[in-house]
């Protein structure tokens, strides 16, 4: 862009001498654009660093976090209690969580959350029934969450992880067990 | 470029075809008048401004590093202890107003009246100076009136400033510079130190956790200070020194008596003593 | 690079336009390179350079900023202390924010006593010093963003001191507060025309003193 | 549930559901230092944690009594008759760490220092709902 100008320049000031000023005239302008581009630098790169540091930030655990390792599964769901840290920004937040994890035939886990679906009491698992029931008002769910009594809904999972052996939970989301 | 190898080929677009095309080429201003070399504003200009550019935002950016901006405390609208001030640009304005004449009944003359004369003065500068003269030492009046103005406002920041130094002083006041952000890094990394020292169980008994807080923190707010890192100014005897006869500004009174009424031994007051100065910021 | 601007000139005829901006004859007595002296004259210029770190990296600081007096002085501890380079971008606008002023000081000066508001150029010099006190007016309105205490206790003090304006004076108070009391609502508005009204207008006012001075040209040698 | 979460259509809609009153009582003499109070009162904090979070859709936190005083066994009867008026069937008292109440009071349990520990006072609360269902 400037060797347009500069050019366009040239034709109609220096006559004289034309080869030796073209030279030095393109000297200056390289010189330029490299103090121009020192100056540009010098302030935005920190700047766009200060902007992409989200992405460039360590993701640890933001959204999965490790509870428990598959081999510790079995068919009867185990409680796992856990805590998330969860850091936006500066908001921060560490809330404990409890997850009842089981493995099922086909090896799949999964993770269900104890909190009833029918007024947010905590519900616990009774192997004798192979049932979840609830300490209030009686609800149970099935092993796979299913609702059976007093409660409108199945309870809810989180979504479930697997890797290298580990088991990792992340956000709840709603049942998708039982509609199968 | 298209425009000056082939001009026939050039498409030139006017938006109104009822305003004819200007022919003339913009011709450069021509500094032939005034005497001696001058020279093209790119590149040539331009680098030297932009020299003198690079080396002001190098100094420009040590300074950021060396200093970095304050934060305060979070906004209290009930602390009376603090002492407002404006930006340091302001401090002239602020300054004066705190002369009799341009304050209280007649704060008006402090606030709009001089103001508004100096900087209509200064905006209505070319209408008023209409001389041609343009060289500021045979211009007496308007030199002499803004080198008077520079001072004043020079003597006004500074007397500004040093009156709120003393303030300060007066008042045992810090400024707050880095009040959250650098503060608490810091204090997290400093925890209690020796934790297995016996001196840590008597600190616990001891009447030092109504006060200090069990975490040794202190409570700023009630000027209890912390005793986290008290090792570092402090030694044994020093400290030994504060719990038998108090402290030097008198805000804690002497603790050793009422503790040894509390059943607690000389050896164990001994050993918390010696505790307290292995309270260090670093290892 | 060339081909693309070869391109967009045939079609928009740039560059007369380049011309007018960048194409002129500099004096001597303008040059530091001929008289150390006039690198006076280089205080306009550098003024320009910190106003254009100001807006960067006040466009930067709203990435993380919130106009909030729950959240504002979290965010901007926030993002001084954990984001990176976070110190060196507050830091461009905090200590910005005073070069600027000392820059338009000097450059004010340099143009009053080489009298180079004179005819023809008085024009220049009012939209220079309404610059000036648009830049004031930055300065005071972008000290109470982080709502620290200096922030909140410097406001109230300035609010105070243009309620003391006869006649009107309850009316500023009142217009800058947006409410009862300096809180919620001066810091949005404090906010909004720190960020939107003043650099539109400094913007504006820039565009004028930048024409002025190509059309008319720098001051002659004295 | 805290008090505070309902509004009279909720209380409509659910109180069926909501049959058990909690009531923290810090048992303040006014003996207390600044950060002892603060002490007491994290630590009934955490003992009504015990019970709010697992029982949420049961149990509702009434506001608290904070201060230890004469007649506190009449007053309290009183209380509990006043609160099964309004249809809850249990009342809970839940004390503050290391309050002891010497007093004999009709309250359905008893949250203090005997049943620390908050597997065992959700067991003891579970029996309480237990013992009322065997009695209908």
């Amino acid at each position: 862009m400037s060797d347009g100008i500069a050019k366009g320049h040239d034709q109609h000031t220096e006559q004289s001498n034309h080869k030796k000023e073209m030279s030095r005239r393109q000297f200056l302008t390289y010189t330029l654009g490299a103090t121009g581009g020192f100056l540009a630098a010098g302030i935005t790169i920190p700047m766009i660093r200060f902007a992409v540091d989200p992405l460039l930030e360590k993701g640890e655990a933001t959204d999965f976090v490790k509870v428990t390792e598959v081999s510790k599964l079995t068919t009867t769901p185990i409680e796992i209690r856990f805590q998330v840290n969860q850091v936006d920004g500066w908001v921060e937040s560490n809330p404990e969580l409890i997850a009842w994890l089981r493995k099922d035939e086909a090896g799949n886990v999964t993770a269900l959350s104890p909190v009833c679906k029918h007024l947010g009491c905590t519900v616990n698992f009774v192997s004798t029934d192979n049932k979840y029931e609830c300490p209030c008002h009686g609800a149970q769910y099935t092993n796979e969450g299913k609702n059976l009594k007093v409660a409108p809904l199945p309870l809810d999972e989180y979504s479930v992880k697997v890797d290298n052996g580990s088991v990792y939970l992340g956000q709840i989301i709603p049942n998708h067990l039982t509609s199968k | 470029m298209a425009s000056s190898h082939n001009k026939d080929e050039k498409i030139i677009y006017v938006g109104d075809s009822r305003v004819p095309q200007k022919n003339h080429e913009s011709v450069p201003r021509d500094y032939m008048a005034y005497p001696g070399k001058s020279e093209v504003f790119i590149p040539n200009f331009l680098l030297k401004e932009w020299m003198v550019a690079s080396v002001f935002m190098v100094g420009f950016l040590v300074l950021i590093l060396v200093d970095p901006a304050p934060l305060g405390e979070i906004a209290d609208p009930t602390n009376a202890q603090f002492i407002p001030m404006p930006d340091w640009y302001f401090l002239f304005l602020y300054q004066m107003l705190k002369y009799p004449y341009l304050a209280n009944k007649f704060v008006v003359f402090g606030t709009i009246v001089i103001p508004t004369i100096a900087f209509g003065a200064l905006t209505l500068a070319p209408f008023l100076d209409t001389g041609k003269e343009r060289r500021f030492y045979k211009r007496p009046i308007s030199t002499g009136l803004m080198l008077l103005s520079i001072a004043a406002i020079i003597f006004l920041t500074n007397v500004s400033w040093m009156h709120y130094e003393e303030e300060l002083e007066a008042k045992g006041l810090k400024p707050e510079k880095h009040a959250t952000g650098g503060g608490k890094k810091k204090e997290e990394k400093m925890g209690v130190m020796a934790k297995d020292h016996p001196g840590f169980a008597v600190f616990k008994k001891a009447t030092c956790v109504s006060c200090h807080g069990a975490d040794m923190k202190g409570m700023s707010a009630a000027g209890i200070p912390a005793l986290l890192g008290v090792g570092d100014k402090l030694d044994q005897a020093a400290i030994m020194n504060i719990i038998k006869n108090g402290s030097e500004n008198k805000k804690m009174s002497a603790q050793y008596d009422s503790n040894i009424n509390n059943g607690i031994t000389p050896d164990e007051m001994n050993q918390l003593a010696e505790w307290l100065s292995k309270q260090k910021k670093t290892p | 690079m060339k081909s693309v601007y070869s391109w967009m000139d045939e079609r928009l005829d740039i560059t007369p336009l380049w011309r007018d901006i960048a194409d002129h004859e500099v004096p001597e007595h303008v040059n530091p390179a001929h008289h150390f002296s006039a690198f006076v004259y280089c205080f306009g210029g550098l003024t320009f350079f910190v106003t254009v770190i100001q807006i960067l990296s006040g466009m930067f600081l709203t990435m993380y900023y919130v106009p909030d007096i729950i959240n504002a002085h979290s965010s901007v501890d926030y993002l001084q202390n954990k984001v990176a380079f976070g110190d060196i971008v507050r830091g461009m606008h905090h200590w910005g924010a005073s070069l600027v002023i000392v820059m338009m000081f000097l450059h004010t000066l340099r143009v009053f006593f080489t009298g180079s508001y004179k005819a023809p150029r008085e024009m220049n010099w009012v939209i220079g010093m309404l610059i000036f006190m648009v830049m004031l007016g930055l300065g005071f309105t972008g000290y109470l963003l982080p709502w620290d205490n200096k922030a909140y206790f410097a406001t109230k003090v300035g609010i105070q001191i243009a309620e003391t304006a006869p006649v009107i004076g309850a009316y500023i108070k009142e217009f800058l507060q947006g409410g009862p009391v300096v809180g919620a609502q001066t810091l949005t508005r404090f906010f909004a025309i720190h960020v939107f009204f003043l650099p539109a207008v400094m913007l504006a006012l820039l565009g004028g003193h930048f024409f002025m001075i190509r059309k008319q040209g720098i001051s002659g040698p004295l | 549930m805290k008090f505070t979460d309902f509004n009279q259509s909720i209380w409509n809609e659910t109180s069926a559901y909501y049959d058990t009153c909690v009531i923290p009582y810090s048992g303040l003499t006014g003996n207390e230092t600044p950060p002892r109070v603060v002490q007491l009162l994290s630590g009934l904090k955490e003992r009504l944690e015990w019970i709010e979070v697992p029982f949420k859709g049961r149990v509702i936190t009434y506001p608290a009594l904070q201060y230890c005083f004469e007649g506190f066994s009449e007053f309290t009867n009183y209380l509990i008759n006043n609160l099964r008026s309004v249809g809850f069937k249990f009342v809970i008292l839940v004390v503050a760490p290391s309050v002891i109440i010497k007093q004999e009071c009709a309250f359905d349990l008893v949250i203090d220092d005997r049943n620390d520990d908050s597997a065992k006072c959700k067991e003891e609360i579970l029996q309480l709902w237990r013992k009322d269902v065997s009695n209908l």
